[in-house]
């Protein structure tokens, strides 16, 4: 320990400490034991009074490393905010006397808890560092658009609108995508405020298409650098310092820097090849793509059918061809707005052909969710659209346009309908790279039958083709949700992406209209100018936003086994050269899964590392193996599992008193020497406290409580060389409602100690 | 609190719901100042209400942990809770908001020790449990609540049991002399995030949520699902029967000219969800879902097949004409199954009504000049100069989508802060 | 209270010797005690009821309660127009509010008027006697002039159809109305709150051409009423009056039932109520005799 | 080109719900229904119908004129409103009903011996008479509408009824000889004649 450190600590009495816990041995043990250097007691911390104790004690006595001994971390975080010293805090109030019950038989083991906890919290902030920015940060504003569809003009004119600079990079030789060919658009809009209901009133017509204005107003911002007929060759770098080479089709690259990256590469139409029963080799079977080029062509027209350019009289629409099915080559979901536009579509003969052609639409479910989209219904009945709820058996050809062969469900009668053109629903694929994790962990558990089936759907979805040519460790592109989308796994947290500073947007996320893609567009854009200029202060990124530390490595000690690039949940971790690691700051998360895939414990946070850990562990006053005073070690995830403890101690529950609990940043991060060292030093069991793991994970670190489970599977083996019961040790899925069973787990272990008795280790 | 410090640089965002959250946090860790403004007496809003989303199956609370924590660590961000937007005046990058604060009767120093709940005595129906359980005069609103600081109900303000309070506190956070107060500060953007309400099952009277026990709504069984909920997680009836044959009546107030006239969207999703809960919670249940359309919109469809594939769950293309109830209180569900025509008069257990989303803030009740729809949605539109819509204000929409549309208007706030800023420098 | 004036549809089955000569009595005892004028409607028609539809298309059946309304804006302007019939009032509501809605058949309505000399303004509100009693007279109103309270008597208030749905009593809802239960009790008798069948359609004009579908749905009705220790049914509707009443014994016949249940008018139990005869109150009009009620009104 | 198969060709062209537009009162709603089927589980004589309302609305969009016409299920109506008032999209399914009714009357293909049209219609022939309805004369009519055997048969059924009604003076036996009648009845019958014409005139253009 350099010696400019300075340790103060502080004991809160209030809340009933005071009452329940003999404040005057814990300021011995802090001083003593936790050498604090100066400690003070205080009736009320969290006060003005409390929190100016503290801040005279870092400005007067030049204090550098505080110890506070009070409620939860949880809790009075804003009064506790002391961002220019290392602070640690002991849990005395949620994780001691609200977790015992307030007895003379109790008062001795909750003493004891007590005073393990101020012996921990010491041990932590001895080991801590106040984080400091690397250096290694740069500050670029500048943000990379890959897609020149209707989301990435967006992401680029939003970005643009906030003052910041874009390059926007489109494949083809043209902006506008999909939309552009579109002959009208959905109307984003429901009625407005004062329609009343009735059969002929003012409810929303497709829209014109307006995407033609979009692309000019793209081309007359002199924030947005257009890049056509271009891909991008190559991406390295991070967040901030992010080097993209933009080549075009005659092969000149440009490479230029960036701060972040929207990723926007949209969909491509299913290929109804895959399902021939609908006829789509007959010419007057056309997709509802094809259809706004027949719409578009004929102007404001009679739409013609393409077989013999007769004036189409009757079309019947077949909803969901090849979606929500889990028929061979077809697609397990759907667009989810197949109907809006098939409704729209009708409209167009309806406004083209004349209110008497015939239009029917063959739905299942009709999808057309909230405001806007109930309204449109409303709409095409208005124009008299036929909506049948029919099953369609197949599309045949009679000579004269088709017939399409379906059960009426709601007249439970089988119908052949002959109409001069049919059109398909066909579901919108996307437009991702190759997955770098083809095969990943969502397959584990799953049967052989279960995972052919996943695996063609992600072959019918995944495109070969590298979209941002990652020179990333863990491969090229965005890794893939479902179905090849790129989405976020998280409810909460949509753009949350595995590629710290590049966020995807758009049908390549979520099949999507017009409407959608713009909002998601703009959400993703913001995403991405608040990673350029965190990175730029050297922050993490979500969800440890402000949390400066960074991971460093002895290179000395190091192995190049790359297991830390390897496990990096976030691909943040290349290799250099001479093999080493390189770590990328500002794509790391800060989670820790590197320091506990590391073999030889050379990778380390300033404020979070293996002995900040470790000394806590070895900390604890170790009762001898005949007190009858077990020591169960439980590492619980700080996201999850330790709110669930903190809740059950709020809400009266009791948790052992043979516990001793150390939140960690992710179960991922957990080293095996901290279990090893723990169980050489005497404690009976230990319990680890992970996310939900597997295709529905929780883990807020995607793969670091997956890590922690596959490391602790081998760790039956160091016990049985100590030869120690494997049972001494387990690793529980705990969710942050677990209040009632978090602490039940820990008393499992308190059985199973005393089954197989007290640890030998006890020195 | 309270006395808040702001500029035309600062984004206003009405409402601490998820949608709320979101925009303030994204747009506080993008370094710029935040004020945010919450009725309720804490942030999360209905979703700190759910017990599971769909499709995962994972808790609200678990991401609410996550926003709470973001929120307690940004400085960028000011908190006002129990607090209304009442006015705003003024023009994008020069706003005025007036808001008004209603009396927590608790000041900051509360440690939230909880000895003022232990010395009230007198309950009232707790809004967090929809009334379906008691709380204390002086509460703390659920277990995760942020701030997390007691309330004292203003009924028992005048009585003994605010006295009670007083004394039981050993820090002086007891203020009984708090009066509501009104604050006026400047912002330059405003995200309007109030979110949406239960639609008032009441309303739809062939169902008879207001004459029979046996007839609740999604929110409340959601409630009921939920461990730390009214039941401890139990589906059961009031009567304490386990409820083991439950009904889900879809669009109960949705695409209704007689109620609500939009699709609420996320209604279905919301039953086929509450389906698990039942079928997990009793091998022999018997769940049917009455419906006109499931929609389970683009990726979320193996989540209705998986569901549509339990052999004890039956889907019922109809809307149920009406409910009556036997002898035993049983509900019985009446209608025609229209797919081939079959009526039917089935006796369930429990009849949960999907009840749909309205907007919170009445068509008449917006306090600056905003484009809504029929539906009394916020509309994205020019004439709404630097004030945005975020999640359910726009539309009846799923947590995800709302976070996305929320991420978003964290933007379109940031612009108008950045052209201010730039105008400035 | 100051006197109250209405332009007034009785309706065909209210006239002397017909269905519900006995409601028109009851009425005008019950308005004479509440100070209401009746002022008829000169030479009103009938409206075709929600049966004219066979012979009568759409305008020729809007012309019918046209007429009425007409005549009436002429002959009492300025009055509210209130019918005690739920089909009278009904098919006069609905032909204003159509018309109102369309300005073609408004035209067409007029042109045919013309030849009568006749014009339509469709502007004079149209109620039901029972929205008279509830909103322009209210609760209390009618309470205080109670002279002889129903005690003891249970009554379950059979609200019917067309008296309820589409139009209804304000605030009132169309799956459980209680106004009548509310009068019931208002008038000192213990009301049923949860009658169940409150508002099941009694067949209506189908009893005459469909009687054995419209007689199970009339045995639902009297057998809830007595599940409910009803001693009488009381109704604001003159067809579910009669069919409610008069099929009693063909029901016994042919389902072996015992009904025996009183079917009356709210106007009889008001007049009642406030001490008039029976022969004010028309109880010798009961095909099936109110007995408590003629007890009381002897008294 | 088979018969079946050009049958199918007419089935779902939209001509049918176009016809019933344009000539059924309140026709143009029917496209507006969404098949929720609340109507049919409202209807309080719903088992009386072969095909429920919202079937109706169906098998017109998909061209059934026949079926549709010729069904007796709209005759079922007892007007009791709850499928209007219960309707989701406000369609006013009582009119409707009885529109079609009057539709398939007006075409003459109203099924043989359907009561409640017959009834319908002699309710219609005796309020045109005289202004007013003649209960009496509608009831013995009624009774008699299937022919003398038949109509003894009823009125011995109904005997008791008359009687009852009789006592109470609900009903006069005088009431054969003239009865109630509007004064101005041939004001009366002008107004309804030109009301018939001026329909008759707008249906011929829709040439319904």
């Amino acid at each position: 320990m350099a010696d400019d450190k300075k340790f103060a600590g502080f004991i809160c009495t209030g809340c009933g400490i005071g009452e329940r816990l003999d404040a005057g041995q814990l300021e011995t043990t802090a001083k003593r034991d936790g050498k604090m250097a100066i400690c003070h007691q205080h009736e009320m911390l969290c006060s003005k009074e409390g929190v100016q104790l503290i801040r005279d004690t870092i400005d007067n006595d030049g204090a550098t490393h505080v110890m506070i001994a009070a409620c939860s971390r949880r809790a009075k975080v804003e009064a506790f905010s002391f961002p220019d010293v290392a602070m640690s805090r002991a849990n005395l109030r949620e994780g001691v006397i609200w977790a015992r019950p307030d007895t003379d038989e109790a008062r001795e083991t909750t003493q004891d808890m007590a005073d393990d906890y101020i012996r921990m919290a010491c041990a932590e902030v001895k080991y801590m560092n106040k984080p400091k920015m690397s250096g290694e940060q740069a500050l670029n504003k500048t943000i990379l658009v890959v897609g020149g569809g209707v989301t990435g003009m967006t992401a680029a004119l939003e970005t643009a609108a906030a003052g910041f600079a874009v390059h926007l990079v489109e494949k083809t030789g043209a902006l506008g995508g999909w939309a552009a060919k579109w002959h009208k658009r959905i109307p984003g809009r429901a009625a407005a405020d004062g329609v009343a209901n009735g059969t002929n009133v003012d409810l929303p017509m497709p829209m014109e298409n307006d995407i033609a204005d979009m692309v000019a107003a793209v081309e007359a911002n002199e924030l947005i650098t257009v890049h056509l007929n271009s891909t991008v060759t190559k991406t390295s770098g991070a967040p901030g310092r992010f080097s993209a080479d933009i080549t075009t089709e005659s092969g000149a690259t440009a490479t230029e820097n960036f701060g972040a990256i929207v990723q926007a590469s949209g969909w491509k139409e299913f290929d109804p090849s895959a399902i021939p029963s609908l006829g789509s080799s007959n010419a007057d079977v056309v997709s509802n793509v094809e259809l706004e080029a027949l719409a578009k062509a004929a102007g404001d027209g009679p739409i013609k059918r393409p077989s013999d350019g007769k004036e189409v009289k009757s079309v019947v629409f077949v909803q969901n061809a090849g979606q929500a099915s889990t028929a061979e080559g077809h697609l397990p979901y759907h667009s989810g707005i197949g109907d809006l536009i098939a409704i729209k579509q009708a409209m167009y003969f309806k406004a083209q052909n004349g209110k008497d052609c015939d239009t029917t639409i063959l739905f299942d479910n009709l999808r057309t969710p909230g405001a806007a989209g109930e309204d449109f219904y409303r709409s095409g009945q208005q124009q008299m659209v036929i909506f049948s709820k029919g099953q369609v058996g197949d599309v045949t050809s009679s000579g004269n346009g088709a017939t399409v062969n379906f059960r009426d469900l709601i007249l439970d009668e089988d119908v052949a309908l002959q109409a001069d053109l049919v059109v398909l629903d066909l579901g919108m694929v996307p437009n991702s790279g190759p997955d770098p994790y083809a095969a990943n962990e969502s397959q584990e558990g799953m049967s052989d039958e279960e995972k052919t089936a996943d695996n063609s759907a992600r072959e019918t979805a995944v495109t070969i083709d590298s979209i941002l040519n990652l020179d990333y460790r863990q491969g090229t592109d965005l890794p893939q949700l479902k179905w090849g989308f790129t989405d976020s796994h998280f409810i909460c947290f949509p753009y949350e992406t595995r590629r710290t500073g590049i966020y995807a947007a758009g049908p390549v996320r979520r099949p999507m209209d017009i409407k959608q893609a713009q909002d998601d567009a703009t959400g993703a854009a913001m995403k991405a100018i608040q990673a350029a200029i965190n990175a730029g202060q050297g922050s993490a990124a979500h969800p440890r936003v402000g949390d400066l530390s960074y991971p460093s490595f002895r290179k000395e000690g190091c192995t190049q086994c790359k297991r830390c690039t390897v496990e990096c949940p976030f691909g943040a971790i290349n290799e250099d050269e001479k093999r080493y690691p390189q770590f990328n700051e500002s794509r790391c998360r800060r989670c820790g899964t590197c320091m506990g895939a590391c073999p030889v414990r050379v990778i380390s946070f300033e404020n979070y590392s293996i002995d900040t850990v470790g000394q806590q562990i070895k900390a604890v006053d170790m009762p001898d193996e005949f007190s009858e005073k077990p020591r169960i070690l439980v590492m619980a995830c700080e996201n999850d599992a330790y709110p669930a403890l903190d809740q059950a101690a709020m809400s009266g529950q009791e948790i052992s008193p043979w516990a001793r609990i150390v939140p960690v940043r992710c179960l991922g991060s957990v080293s095996l020497s901290w279990v090893t060292d723990a169980m050489n030093s005497g404690y009976d069991g230990i319990v680890m406290m992970g996310c939900q793991r597997g295709e529905d994970y929780q883990c807020h670190f995607v793969r670091g409580s997956t890590m922690a489970a596959e490391r602790m599977a081998k760790v039956g083996d160091t016990l049985s060389t100590l030869n120690l019961e494997p049972e001494r040790v387990v690793v529980h899925e705990v969710a942050i409602t677990d209040i009632e069973r978090a602490p039940r787990l820990i008393k499992e272990m308190e059985e199973v100690v005393e089954k197989v008795g007290m640890s030998p280790f006890k020195f | 609190m309270t006395e808040v410090v702001a500029t035309n640089e600062t984004i206003l965002v009405v409402g601490g719901g998820i949608s709320g959250m979101t925009a303030a946090l994204e747009a506080a860790e993008t370094g710029k100042k935040v004020v945010l403004v919450e009725k309720r007496p804490y942030l999360g809003g209905r979703v700190s209400q759910l017990y599971k989303y769909f499709p995962k199956l994972c808790h609200p609370t678990c991401g609410l942990e996550i926003n709470q924590r973001r929120a307690k660590m940004n400085p960028n961000l000011t908190i006002i809770t129990m607090a209304e937007v009442t006015n705003i005046e003024g023009e994008a990058g020069a706003y005025t908001a007036t808001v008004k604060l209603a009396p927590r009767f608790v000041n900051d120093n509360c440690t939230g020790c909880g000895d003022c709940g232990k010395a009230v005595e007198a309950e009232f129906d707790d809004e967090y449990n929809y009334g379906m359980s008691k709380r204390k005069g002086a509460y703390l609103p659920h277990v995760m609540a942020h701030p997390m600081q007691y309330v004292i109900d203003p009924r028992i303000i005048g009585t003994d049991d605010a006295q009670k309070a007083k004394a039981a506190c050993k820090y002086d956070a007891v203020d009984l002399d708090m009066t509501e107060r009104e604050i006026k500060f400047p912002a330059g953007a405003v995200i309007w995030a109030t979110g949406w309400q239960p639609y008032d099952a009441a309303k739809i009277q062939p169902y008879g949520y207001d004459r029979f026990d046996n007839v609740i709504t999604n929110v409340e069984f959601e409630r009921m699902a939920d461990p730390k909920g009214p039941t401890g997680g139990k589906i059961v009836r009031k009567d304490g029967k386990e409820a083991k044959n439950v009904a889900f009546i879809q669009c109960a107030g949705s695409r209704d000219r007689n109620h609500l006239y939009h699709c609420s969207r996320i209604c279905c999703m919301a039953s086929l969800k509450q389906t698990h809960y039942v079928v997990d919670a009793y091998d022999d249940a018997q769940v049917t879902i009455y419906y006109i359309d499931i929609r389970a919109i683009d990726r979320f469809e193996d989540f209705y097949q998986t569901v549509r594939a339990m052999d004890n769950v039956k889907f019922v293309k109809s809307k149920v004409a009406n409910v009556i109830t036997d002898k035993e209180g049983n509900p019985i569900c009446r209608g025609v199954d229209t797919e081939g025509y079959h009526r039917y008069e089935n006796t369930h257990d429990l009849v949960v009504l999907a009840t749909g989303m309205e907007p919170s803030v009445a068509k008449g009740d917006f306090p600056v000049d905003i484009v809504i729809n029929r539906e009394g949605f916020i509309e994205p539109d020019a004439a709404n100069g630097g004030v945005f819509a975020a999640g359910s204000a726009s539309d009846a929409l799923d947590v995800n989508r709302a976070v996305q549309h929320a991420t978003g208007a964290a933007l379109k706030a940031i612009q108008v802060v950045n052209r201010v800023a730039r105008a400035e420098a | 209270m100051a006197k109250r004036e209405y332009s007034f549809y009785p309706g065909c089955s209210s006239q002397k010797g017909a269905s519900s000569s006995n409601y028109l009595i009851s009425v005008q005892t019950m308005c004479e005690e509440l100070d209401i004028q009746l002022n008829e409607i000169p030479d009103w028609n009938c409206c075709s009821a929600s049966i004219g539809y066979a012979g009568g298309g759409e305008l020729p059946r809007l012309a019918l309660s046209a007429r009425n309304i007409a005549l009436s804006e002429e002959h009492n302007p300025g009055q509210e127009i209130v019918a005690t019939c739920a089909a009278c009032w009904l098919a006069t509501r609905e032909t204003q509010e159509r018309l109102q809605h369309d300005q073609g058949l408004l035209a067409e309505t007029n042109t045919a008027l013309a030849e009568a000399g006749l014009t339509l303004k469709n502007d004079a509100p149209i109620k039901h006697m029972a929205e008279v009693l509830i909103q322009d007279i209210g609760y209390d109103a009618i309470g205080a002039k109670v002279k002889k309270p129903l005690e003891g008597i249970k009554i379950a208030g059979y609200v019917g159809c067309q008296t309820n749905r589409p139009f209804g009593i304000a605030g009132e809802s169309y799956e459980n109305p209680k106004y009548l239960d509310k009068l019931v009790e208002t008038l000192g008798a213990d009301s049923i709150p949860d009658y169940e069948k409150k508002v099941q359609c009694c067949g209506g004009a189908l009893a005459f051409s469909e009687p054995e579908k419209s007689q199970v749905m009339i045995k639902g009705i009297i057998e809830a009423a007595y599940d409910h220790g009803a001693d009488m049914i009381v109704t604001p509707c003159p067809v579910c009056q009669m069919n409610v009443e008069v099929y009693q014994d063909q029901i016994n016949a042919t389902h072996g039932t015992k009904f025996k249940m009183p079917v009356v008018y709210y106007s009889t139990l008001m007049s009642v109520a406030y001490g008039r005869s029976a022969k004010d109150a028309a109880l010798n009009g009961q095909v099936i005799p109110a007995k408590q009620l003629e007890a009381i009104a002897n008294k | 080109m088979s018969d079946m198969n050009t049958a199918m060709i007419e089935k779902y062209r939209n001509s049918f719900l176009s016809e019933v537009e344009a000539n059924v009162e309140e026709g143009e709603w029917v496209k507006m229904c969404m098949q929720c089927g609340v109507c049919a589980g409202s209807c309080p004589l719903g088992d009386a119908w072969e095909h429920t309302p919202q079937k109706i609305f169906m098998m017109i969009r998909a061209g059934k004129r026949d079926e549709v016409l010729q069904s007796d299920s709209m005759w079922m109506c007892t007007s009791c409103y709850n499928c209007i008032v219960r309707c989701p999209r406000e369609l006013p399914i009582t009119h409707i009903m009885h529109g079609l009714a009057h539709y398939a009357k007006r075409l003459g293909i109203v099924p043989q011996g359907q009561p409640t049209a017959k009834f319908a219609q002699l309710f219609w022939n005796n309020l045109m008479k005289k202004g007013r309805v003649n209960e009496l004369k509608l009831g013995i009519s009624l009774y008699f509408m299937n022919g003398f055997g038949e109509g003894v048969k009823t009125s011995l059924k109904m005997k008791d009824i008359g009687i009852g009604m009789v006592k109470t003076k609900r009903m006069n036996p005088m009431e054969m000889l003239g009865g109630h009648a509007v004064k101005d009845l041939s004001g009366f019958q002008k107004v309804i004649k030109k009301a018939q014409e001026l329909e008759d005139a707008r249906l011929a253009k829709h040439g319904g």
